[in-house]
Formats: C-alpha cells, structure tokens, sequence
C-alpha cells in the first residue's frame, strides 16, 4: 500500500504546470482584451501628458526662480 | 548651576517625603524570596568558567538542549556551532565583498551566528530571535509584508506592454515541478535523499527564484528545513549573473541571441492601475490558494498605482519593507542552528535548489525557441531565462547577454515582462502546492 | 568569473563534509509522517477543480465555516461574496476617481476584497489579515496609534485664539446623541431596526466624524458592527462637501452668511504647550474613560508642540502613522466579508449615520445662532458646521460656502477652532459611552 | 453636484436590494443578550459622578485594583496619584526646558502620567500601555531593538585608533559593582535598604549610565523596580553635566588636566568593520550570556559598517529606533503607577543611582591616573570620566573640562574611545550579572 | 420588566451632551485663564521671533553662499 | 543558615570586574593584533579615497551643471 512518489511528483507538476499556464494564458487574453476596452473606451487623455510637462516645467520654473532670487540676494547682500 | 542642583535636590525631597506617606508595606518593599544560592568562591568561579563560551563549545553539557526543547548530539553542540559560525563569516563575505543579496543575507547570516552562540539561547522562546520568529516567521506574515513592499515596487508596464511574454515565466516554473519529480524519484529509488513529498516540494520552490515565495511555502511545508531553504534561494538569486549566462548561451544560436524585438507599446495608467485587480481576480476564480501571496503582492501594487495614497505607498517601499526584511532576516537566520543546518538535508537542498534554479532558466528560454515557431513578432530567447524572476536581476543578466552579442541591442525592458511574471507564476505555483497538500 | 564557482564549490565541499560528521541521525532527518494521501489523478483533478474559486462561488460546501467557525448561508457563500467584491470596487473607484479618503478607503476596501475570497481563509485566524487584526484591532491599539499621529499633526491654535468657538464642537455632538435616541426610538416601536443598547450607540458615534474614534467605540461596544461602521464614517468624512452645504445654506440667513469674523490673536508656543496637558488633566478630573482616546491624542500633540523630540514627532507623523493605517485599514476590511457586511443592519448603519451627520451639522449651526444672540463678538455661523470635526476638511467647507456669499470672507482659521474642539468633544462623548457600558 | 448624490443614492440601493437578498437570520442580526441594565435617572447620575475622576481621587473604590491585580493603599489611590502626575510634570519640565534626555523622559512621563489615571486602566493589561508593555517590554524586546539602532548610530573609530583607552571603559564599571557590595551591605546592617541580591544588581546597573541595558537588566532581574530604575537612569544621563566636572576636577591635578594627547591614527574600513564581529565572538567565547545585548549592538554597527545595506542601517537609525523609543518610553511609564513608584525603595534607588554614577566616574579617572604610572603615550585622566558611558554626552563633558584649562586642548575624540568602550563594558557587567542569577 | 429604550437614550443624550458641554465650558474658562496668566507672568520674548529670523537668514546665506561657491568652482574649472 | 549578603556582593564585585577587565584586554590585544594584520596584509588602498574624492566631485559636477543649465534656462526665457 506505499504510496508512489514519483507518480505523485508527476500528477502534481501536471497540474501544477498545468495551473500556471492556464493561469497565465487567462491573463494574456485579459490583457489583451483590456488594452483594446480600454483604448477604446477610456483613451488616455492626450492633455495628461502635457499637464504632467506643464507641471514639471513649473517645478522648474520655481527652482530656477529661486536659484535667481538666491544669487540676487546675494549680490545685493 | 548650584541654584539647579538645589532645585533637583527639592525634587529629591520630595520623592522622599511622598515616600514617607507610602508608609504602609507594599508588595514591591516586602523581601522577595531570594532564588541566588550562595556557593564558596571556589565552585562560583567554577560555575562561571562553566558558562564561558569555551568552556561549553569544549565540554557541552549533556542536558543542553536546542531551541525547540530537543537534545542535540555532541558534535552539533561543539564544532557544529563553530562550522555553523564560520559559514556565516562565509555569507557576510559574500554579501559584502561580492555583493550577494546584503540585504537578506547579511541580516540571515547574524541571526544565524546569534543562533549557535552556545547557552545564551538567542533563538529559543524566550530569546529575541526566538521572539521575532513567533512575532511573524511562524504566522507567515513577515514574507506577506514584504510581498507587499515589493509589489509597491513593481512595474507591470512591460510586462502589459507585451502580454504574450508572460509564458515564459511560466515555462520557467518548470524548475519547481521538474526538481519536485526528480527529488521524490531520487528519494524513492535511491538513498542518496529521504524527502517527503512535502519536503520536496518546499525545496523546489527554490526554482521560483522568488525569497518571499520560498520562505512562504517553507514555513508551511516544511519548517524544519525553512533555514537551508532560505539560504540556497537567496544565495542562488544572487549567483544568477553566474549560473544563467553558461545555460543561456548552450541554447540559443548566434542568430537568435541577436533577434531584436519590438519597441515596446505605450501603456496607459488605467491599464497599470486594473492590472493588479484583475490577476487578483484571476487568482481568486482559478485558485483561491494563491491568493495571500498574490493578494499582498497586488494590494502593494495597487496603492502605488492608484497614485492618491503615496503616502503609504513610501512607506510600504521604505521603512516598513527595511523593518520587516531586519526582522525577517534575523527570524530566518535563526533556523540555522547547527543541529537544524548541519544535516545531510542541507547539501541535498543546495543540489537541488541549483537544479531548480538551471532547469527554470532553461525552460524559459526554451519555451521563447517554441514561441517562435509560431507566426509573430519573434522573442530574443535571452529574455526567457527572466522567467524564473529574481527581479530584476535575471532582467539585466538578459539585457547583459544579448549586448555581449549586439551591443546596440537594449533586451531590458522586454526582459523584464517575464521576469515580473515569474512572479506571479511562482505565486500561482505555490497556490498548486499548498491546495494540494491541504 | 570560473576561479569564484570554484571558490562557491569549495563552499559547497565545506557543508558537505561538515554534514558527514554530522552522522548521528536528527529530529530533521527522520522521515516524517506523510500526511498527503494519494489519489488517482482522476480524483485529484476533481479535487483541484472543486478548490477553484468559480466552484466555490458556485457549488459552495455546506460545511464551509466563516472567519469566526460559524456556518454561512449559501448565499453570503456565493452571491453574497461577488456583491461584497463589487462593493469594494465602489469603494475604490470612489477613493481614486472622487478622492474620498483613499488613505482608509483604499487598504479597507482591499481587505475586504480580501476578506470574500472563498477558501483562502485569509480573514480566518490562520490568515494574514486575521492576524494583523488579532494584533492591533482587537486591542484597539491601532485607533490608539493613530490617534497619537493625529494628534502630532493638530494645531491647536486657532482653538486657543477663540476659546468660545469651543462650543460649537460641542453642540455638534448632538449628532451623536439624537441619532442613539432616534436609532433605539425605531428599534423599541418599529420592526425596521432591531439594535441594542450598545450597537446604537457604537452607530451613532458616526457622527462623530472621526474615523479612529469611531473604530475604537465599535470594536469596544459592537465588533460585529465594525466593518459597516467604519465604512460608513470614513465614506461620510469624505463625503463633508456634498454632506454640509445644502445642510449649512437652509439654516443660514445671507447677512449671517457674511458675518466676518475678528482676526485671531497670536498665540504663545507656552499655551501650545500646555494646552494639551491641561485637556488630559481635565479628563482625568472629569471623565477617566475618555483619556485612552483623549490621552493618546494629547501625547502626540504634546511630542510636537515640545519642540524638543521632533524626530519622534515626526515618525509619529510618519512611519508610523503610515505603518498602522496600512494595518487598521486591512483588519478593518476584514470585517467587511459578505456574512458580516450584507446584513439588513448594514443598511440601517448607513442610514443612522448619514442622519448623526446631518443632525451634528446643523447643531453646530445652530448653536452658532445661539451664541449670536448673547452680546459679543459675532460667530459666522457657517463655521459651527466645522463643529462635527471630519478634521480638516469640515472647515475648508466652511470656508468655500462663505467665500460663495463674499469672497474677501476667509473663515478657515476661525473653522479650525470648532473643527480640533469637535474631535475633544467626540472623544468626550466616546468616553461618556464607554463609562455608561461599563 | 446632484449626479454625484444619485450615484451614492444608487450604491445605497444596492446594498438596500443585497441586503433583502440576505434574507436569512445571521448570527449579527439576532438581538444580543443586553448587557445594559436600566437604572432611574438619579442612581444613573449617581453612578457617572462616581466614575468621574475627582470622586475616583477623593473617594476611592474599596475595591480597586492596580494594574497587577493586587490591592493598593488610599494613599496609592489618592494622593498617591497626584504626586505621582506632579512628578511627571516635573519630569515634562526638565526635559523640555533643561533638554534632559527628552527623547526618552518625555514619553516615560507621559506614560506615567497615563498610568496615574484613576479607573481608566490605562496600564492594566487591557489598557494600551499594558498591551504596549507586553509586546515588547515584558519580553525584552525593545531595549535589544533600541540597542540595535544605538550599535547602527555607534562610530568605534576612536577606540580603534587607540585601544588602551578601552580599560578607562572597563574601570567605570566599578560604579556598578561598587554600588551593589554597598547596597547590600546597607540591606544586610541597617534598615534603610531592604534589597535582595537581585534587586541590588538591577539597581546597581544604573552605574553602567546606559539605558537599553538598565531597562534590560532591570526587566530581567527586578521587574518591581522598572520605573524607578529607568527614571533614575536616563535622569543621571542627562545630568551628566552636572555631576561629573566636580568630581573630575577633585581627582585631577591642573598639569594632569592639561595633558595633551597625541592625534588618532588613521582607522582602516576594514578594521571597523570586522571590529563588532570580533568583539561578538570574544563575547562569544568568554561569556555568552552577554551575548543578547552584544548581539543586537553589533548587528546594528555591523549593518552600517557593511556598506552594503544602507537602507536598512537608515531605517534602524530612524523609522524604527524612534518607533521603539516611543513605545518603550510609554511602556516603562507605565511602571510609574504611584503603587509601584511611590514606595520607599524609590529614594534608595536613586540615592544608590548617583552613587553608582559617582563612583563609575571616579573609578574612570583614577584608571587613567594609574595608566599614566606606566611608560608609554600619556592619558588625559578627564577622559577617563567618559568611561562611564552616557554615549555621547560625557565624552562631551570631558572635552569641555579639558577646554577650561587649556582652550586648544580638543579632547573629544580621545573621549569617544572610553565612551564606546564603557558601553561594551556595562553590556559585559550585565552579562556577568544574568550569568549569576540564571 | 423590559428596558424602555427610548427612556435610557433620553438619559443617555442627558448625560452624554450634559458632559459634554460641562467638559468644553471649563475647557473654555481653563483656556483664558491659561491666556490670562501666561500674557502676564510668562509674556513671550520678542526676541524669539527675531531669532528665528535671524536663523532663517543664517540659512538663506548658507544657501547663497553655497550656490555662489558652486558657479565660482564651475567657472574656475 | 542565612546567607551573608555583602561577602556575596564583594564575591559579585570580584568576577564581574574580573571579567570586564579580562574581556577589555583581550579586546585590545586582539584589536592591536588586528591593526597590524590588516596594515600589512590589506592595506587600504590610496586609491580608494582618490576614488571617493572623485565621487564627490562628480556630484559637485552634477550639481554645478544643474545649477548652470537652471540659469541658462531662465536667462533664455
Ligand atoms: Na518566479
Ligand atoms: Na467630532
Ligand atoms: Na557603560
């Protein structure tokens, strides 16, 4: 009544190896199928990315502001 | 300066009259009953070269016992210990000089030299290892919190940019299942290994490449082999810049380590945000059990990628992950006391954690010749040895690769879709394994 | 790169030999009993199909058991878990896409997607999320930390500068108080709520709106009750802007709408500083079973205001507060699972604590009015809505609606008064409950 | 405005049509036993006038209990109490007003001021501080993590680059020892102490001015006298500067003080970082025992020293040094309860505490004096003072003694050797200590 | 014998909103007196706020000088 | 039978500064040993410090460029 463990090992890497890809092909088609959904339906604003820019080049326009204000200061000072 | 010592000298006074009042006897001023024994100098002094470290490393009593109340053979007592604490000059040495894995190695490697300090009981119950161990190795949170952290540091983007390389992290969990048959068949028909079924299947997870996932499955496999395990998978993450480029390079041909793919496409923070919901989602229709390890890692991923709680976020990445990873690595570490390291069991882990680790690159990469035979934009095959993970380092073994071959050739990125699929392969895998044994 | 695979394999040599000497047979090396039972793969295929989630949503085992080993009802088992799993998607696409308290919202609503996962056990006692509720939820500790942070991040300045606007969080708290009368009212004379005692009280502190507050009262009078509580206070708090103004504009008249307030007076770091000692003196003095709440929140501001320790100040601000309301917000969500959350209660939960909400607006409102009529500096009764707490955003409310009728009118730091008094006035009325209950 | 409230409005729906699904009687909804019980108005009043803290002072409970369980006096109750949080505040003032070792005084008085409380049973083990306590103090867990983080914060250069100065950091340890033969001699002949052996060495340890080690040895060896013994140690240490000039300058001739030392050899990377490695297996080797507290200081400055690790060497620093400091200070306030503290064993213990710290101080100083008898590189005897620990404040003191007599004398650095060594040397006095009571 | 509920939350609202009231007025009386005593016997230095000043000059020339000492070294190198 | 407290301390006082001060020579033997081990068979290398110098003043660089180009910009715009 011993228990075959190699015959155990070899169902478990066919269902194991089985669940990961079943896993990972779900995800695929998902994956697809969102990119299609969403750049259909929910296309990424364009204005986003000149937001984030416009934002960043206020980032910038700040520091150098204050670099400038710094050496002004300085030169008064 | 004067006028203050009169001051805190009033103070004085005045804990001294409020003493006063506390007249009556409390349980703090009755003498307790004294527990020291008193001995002539000459047997304390006797008794106190006894508890010298020496002195127990050269004559171990015979009524220690180890950290889980067992006794301990002699020599796990005596040049086990000091074995075990040499190895551990050994990791520091390779986490420093040869920049292994520090981070968990450096915190293991301690925890495992505070654990064969002799008499002093660091990693028993009562000692502070043996605390931390309780406090979240034994209950499996620590590596569900770090899973967190790392998911708070994953990027998905290449891997959405690309979906299809995804099979390549899952053909390299091939070296769990692999390794798991051919344990299990070298422990049934020879003597050279004795696993159990569930042994073998913590020792395979070795090939996951993934340390959390490893420490995972260990503690709720096989807890007694959780130190070896630890150590080989962190180690052999760390040798990936070595073990993988040799197998690489035996199977793939000249013209296919210079395949150039294509640039990778745009992807939108909608995509990246549903990404870690839907493979939650996934995970809890297809197979619940996978669901802590995927969970944590996806709820980490989620905040970051939300973008309104960076807060958390930060914090998840930086100062809980560095307390749980210390913690982790001195829990961990205590499990390699010398009578639980110092076993035949070891060695056969090593062999077959380094197994696991070549088979899963091989099978990555081989699945990448399969995928191209197919119609398609056609996969550099360097790029499938990043599915067994060890993010992101098997990524830039792949990128390091295919530049020795074309050096304008960028694999990085494309790399790094199987290498973060790895882990949700391995976490799948782990999911099989603990369904199966429940 | 071949001298250090020699240099790893004369590592590998090392345990190898080491493990020689370590022949006497172990603990570890003993074959353990094997506890996995072979099937034919039939069977096991069966097996691993009916441990899929889609199964057990679908053919749930009757012996299946909640978190707490109770039997569920088929549908909490099945229908029951994919509403509560579409309910945390609300809760995160308002958290994300309306910005309502993503920092609660986001980690409660993930544990509760966490928490309806069929098998994974991941809310049960061996699951990680029971875990860290057992650790700090059970205990309460977690409100307790958090109310700490809070407390290191209030200024209570603008209080000290306007002591009488004090009143105004107190007469919010009739929130409270009307909404427990109210809720025992319809459950004593109606068949539509059934609560006791204490679930309404633990209820009605949702009008307290303060989310720690709320979380500690629920875990303390009805822990069965938490997952709806919380959901409901933390959603209301967000929801202040949509909540107040209709609320604010029908009790107003527009001349008092434009009532200006006189400028604050500057307030000393020494009145800063003893302040929130002098409020825990005053618990202590008057009601001992506010001042875990009250005392905590006390120990935060007074690190701060201290000025000495600032870098335990600001962990409490940070790390810490990060750390723990990643924590509280998971063991929150993990009363959210659809045998606990989709209860008729629920409903009635939501529905009290819009009301306690409603109601503690206009009585801050009107207490305003009140205060008008005595001689004396006029009070912009706009600002005793702030009175609710719902700290800070209660009292940019008020600002925003009294920048509607008059846009030189900034009453934002004369909100702040009523705003930091409505959390001392809750934590009172915590204390009031907790005593009665005792 | 308005779509936003339909849209919740329909969400509410939701869970209104989900809830009739749940049509079933669950467990939440049936009506609990009511534990509440009706009472007429007057008795209710009543009974909320007795709970408030005034009537709790003036008229204790016959049947209160403090945290333990145990009967306390009125005195303990009443005045007890108020003396006890009078003494908190003074403990306030010192630290934020004098800077005495506000880190850890602040949360300690606040903890104490907690513990004081009438009926709210803050430090109980229901009460958060109780609950703090049994984390991480009653295990010992805290101070070995505060250790950590001191070991990560801890430059051993100084000593490297001159060894010798290591015995001034052996002779301060004689405060300890010194004090406890006292303290017992005075228990064994007089009647004005009444210590066991235990008691006296916990007591004693307050000579070692560290403490992690204090509140280690004192939890270890003499939990009854935690409060006491940790006030009094952090009180020494930061009065440092008061105590120690007088007694270095009576045991000091002026050329002595003015003895120049010469410049610190250049340390290597490398010697630092094996350094805690070789002190912990000298540890290891001579006295396992100490071995807790070596550990954890080493593992920090090993960590730090490695180079490799910085974001967990920054972390141990930072997020969770301050973490632990904010619990282990409330924890150890929570021993301030006027039952524990205000008994006469009080005032011996900080009567014996600056004696130990006197005496360790002195011992320094003669141990250079005696140094200098030997040829070789002559000692400035101020920094012999520094011995005592009390990193880094009394090398500071030595430096600014030194500067009085000769102001181009920098004896700062010449100082850290002794200071660091003083520590090693009261975790090795600690470790003796355990070793003879174990 | 059974509880009227609506009566015990009547007490309930008595006592709760009675505390809570009682609380906030000597909060309120604690509040000025503290004001009271404080502005007389303990009047904040007006040094304080120039010290601060003081120091957060220190930190803007600490700023300006190193920015300054950066452009010299660029120029120089 | 009682024990005698003091010759018990003194017993304490003998083997804890025994073993402190054995401990605290062993430490400096060792830690001069180790000294000249490591000064003659690993000797830090000069080129280490060059290499860090060089570090920082590449970060200086960095820094210095950042500034630049900060001005440049804004005296562009
Ligand atoms: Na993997
Ligand atoms: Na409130
Ligand atoms: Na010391």
């Amino acid at each position: 009544m011993d228990t075959n463990l190699v015959i155990e090992g070899a169902k478990f890497m066919l269902l194991g190896m089985g669940t990961v890809f079943l896993f990972l092909i779900l995800l695929i088609v998902l994956m697809n199928a969102m990119s299609v959904i969403i750049h259909k339906f929910f296309p990424e604003p364009q204005t986003d990315l000149s937001a984030s820019t416009v934002n960043s080049q206020k980032n910038h326009k700040t520091i150098v502001a204050a670099i400038t204000a710094a050496i002004t200061h300085h030169r008064q000072a | 300066m004067k006028l203050f010592i009169i001051k805190f000298l009033a103070v004085f006074m005045f804990f001294g009259i409020s003493s006063v009042y506390a007249a009556e006897p409390s349980a703090n001023s009755m003498h307790q009953e004294e527990t020291y024994k008193a001995q002539p100098l000459g047997e304390m002094m006797q008794g106190f070269l006894d508890s010298t470290g020496v002195s127990a490393l050269l004559n171990p009593s015979p009524d220690e016992l180890n950290a889980h109340g067992h006794t301990m053979s002699d020599f796990h007592k005596t040049w086990g210990r000091v074995i075990m604490i040499i190895i551990t000059f050994l990791l520091f040495y390779l986490a420093i000089a040869k920049g292994f894995e520090p981070l968990l190695l450096l915190p293991i490697g301690f925890g495992g030299l505070l654990a064969n300090i002799p008499l002093a009981g660091i990693a028993g119950d009562d000692g502070f290892l043996g605390i931390i161990y309780h406090m979240g190795l034994a209950n499996q949170l620590f590596p569900i919190l770090i899973f967190m952290g790392v998911g708070a540091m994953t990027d998905f983007g290449p891997l959405l940019s690309n979906p299809k390389t995804a099979l390549l992290g899952g053909a390299a969990q091939f070296g769990i299942f692999g390794t798991l048959v051919g344990a299990v068949a070298l422990s049934q028909y020879t003597t050279i290994f004795d696993f159990t079924l569930k042994q073998a299947s913590a020792i395979s997870i070795i090939g996951g490449a993934d340390g959390p996932t490893s420490i995972f499955i260990a503690t709720n496999l096989a807890p007694e082999l959780l130190g070896a395990i630890a150590v080989a998978s962190y180690s052999y993450m760390a040798m990936v810049p070595i073990i993988q480029p040799p197998i690489m390079k035996a199977l793939t041909t000249d013209a296919e380590r210079k395949i150039k793919m294509t640039t990778l496409r745009h992807v939108s923070r909608l995509e990246k945000l549903i990404f870690p919901i839907m493979v939650l989602v996934l995970a809890i229709l297809v197979l619940p059990d996978a669901t802590p390890l995927i969970g944590a890692f996806m709820f980490g991923n989620f905040l970051k990628e939300s973008g309104v709680v960076d807060r958390l976020s930060d914090t998840m990445q930086n100062a809980l992950i560095n307390i749980v990873t210390i913690f982790l690595g001195l829990a961990v570490g205590s499990k390699l006391a010398a009578d639980q390291f110092l076993v035949a069991d070891t060695l056969a882990i090593l062999a077959l954690g380094i197994v696991a680790f070549s088979v899963g690159t091989a099978a990555g990469v081989i699945m990448a010749k399969i995928m191209n035979l197919f119609p398609g934009h056609k996969i550099n095959p360097l790029i499938g040895s990043a599915g067994v993970s060890a993010v992101p380092m098997a990524a830039r073994v792949s990128n390091k690769v295919g530049m020795e071959y074309d050096r304008s050739n960028m694999l990085l990125m494309h790399a790094m879709g199987p290498n973060v699929a790895g882990v949700i392969g391995s976490a799948v895998a782990a999911g099989v394994l603990i369904s199966l044994f429940k």
